[in-house]
């Protein structure tokens, strides 16, 4: 399932949301992203901008391909957009399987591919100015080591 | 010989190509001889000042043809709709 | 933090005691095991017993080597012990860091570790029929990685 | 010359060997010349046929002493409370 909205993201009932009544997952793994002020107390907000229609088409494919990857009870990928402020959440990855192995392995790949596939883009305000947010060379490297 | 009607295509600009570029969509018609997402983009870089800042360093920029990413050399033959954007920051 | 308890535990509000009022958190990831049903709707109940001054050792002295070994701004484990059933939370392992890999390679290492460390022992009622779970090699040499 | 007073010590069983042992917890008063946790097991295992069985393939059991993860080979020098149960199987 995923989902791309502006509002907040409850961890505790989504989880519920996916594990209720069920009695064959035995591992959940959750990922959440925040917005972290890495300028030291300087950032004053985010805004984050996406492409509607390729985002979900995005987050679709790449959940598919966790699926085909690992035996999954269930998954979940919700992503903000729009502004928001430091301490707020921004992505949450949930997977869950029979064993751990494969739920740790599926979120980190989830989000690996997030990071690298998923067309969003991060703009920090930082008093009066703003600047749009630097791609990270090591995401590629880290989707990259799914390739073997 | 291509279909002219081919040659109308929807052209988005994000984040700080968007900026750059001015606007966030337009309905464009593509000359004659313009095969590749590299084409479009040298075709775009004579448009104007913003679109030569944009696509000064087109290898900063990504493309999808149809919403799915593409490289440079990729044909945008049948395609509808180009979006050209900066490395993705999600997540 | 680490807990033992027989109560459930409520992995939103455990987050967001961890996380409220923080702006320098960048990833947070949360592993839950709960109680599967292996046998394929035959697991009745599961009893999780103890060594109690034990497990509070053991889960802090793998807490405070996670922390050593990866920038952790918060972690928790919650263990759960007593009667439980099928689809019930049993652990919950939280990491908080900057970034998302030191936050997943200490969730998964605090599950490694406790899951060959920890003084639990699980049985499984079945029908009339109880049994002690066997201790999985998997479970020894997923902990043995971290050895390197 | 050990003291005699370091023989008096708390045994603690679980899970399994707790159920075959027959009770969870014993002061005992281990003899003189046992020196380590396989000492200790050698000597319970002649204490009765619930004692026989639980450490009938001793590698199975493991100890801690004092609440510490310990191999067999472990001096109890100084040690209160020694513990023996399967394998771990939580989380």
């Amino acid at each position: 399932m995923i989902r791309v909205q502006t509002e907040d993201f409850d961890i505790g009932a989504e989880v519920k949301a996916l594990t209720s009544g069920r009695t064959d997952i035995g591992a959940l793994v959750t990922f959440t992203g925040l917005v972290r002020d890495s300028n030291g107390g300087t950032v004053a907000s985010m805004e984050l901008e996406h492409y509607p229609g390729m985002t979900e088409k995005e987050l679709s494919r790449i959940e598919a391909e966790a699926n085909e990857r690992w035996p999954l009870q269930a998954s979940l990928i919700i992503h903000r957009v729009g502004k928001l402020s430091p301490g707020d959440n921004i992505v949450l990855v949930v997977t869950a399987s029979a064993h751990r192995q494969a739920a740790f392995d599926a979120a980190s790949f989830l989000m690996d591919y997030l990071k690298t596939r998923a067309p969003f883009w991060k703009r920090e305000e930082t008093g009066d100015k703003s600047h749009w947010v630097d791609a990270r060379e090591s995401d590629g490297e880290a989707a990259a080591k799914w390739d073997t | 010989m291509p279909d002219v009607s081919s040659k109308q295509m929807k052209l988005l600009y994000f984040a700080w190509v968007r900026e750059r570029v001015g606007c966030g969509a337009e309905d464009v018609e593509l000359p004659e001889g313009v095969a590749t997402v590299s084409d479009v983009v040298g075709w775009l870089k004579g448009r104007g000042p913003g679109f030569a800042e944009a696509f000064a360093r087109p290898e900063l920029v990504r493309a999808a043809v149809d919403k799915v990413h593409v490289k440079p050399a990729a044909s945008i033959d049948g395609a509808r709709e180009i979006a050209f954007f900066p490395p993705v920051t999600g997540g």
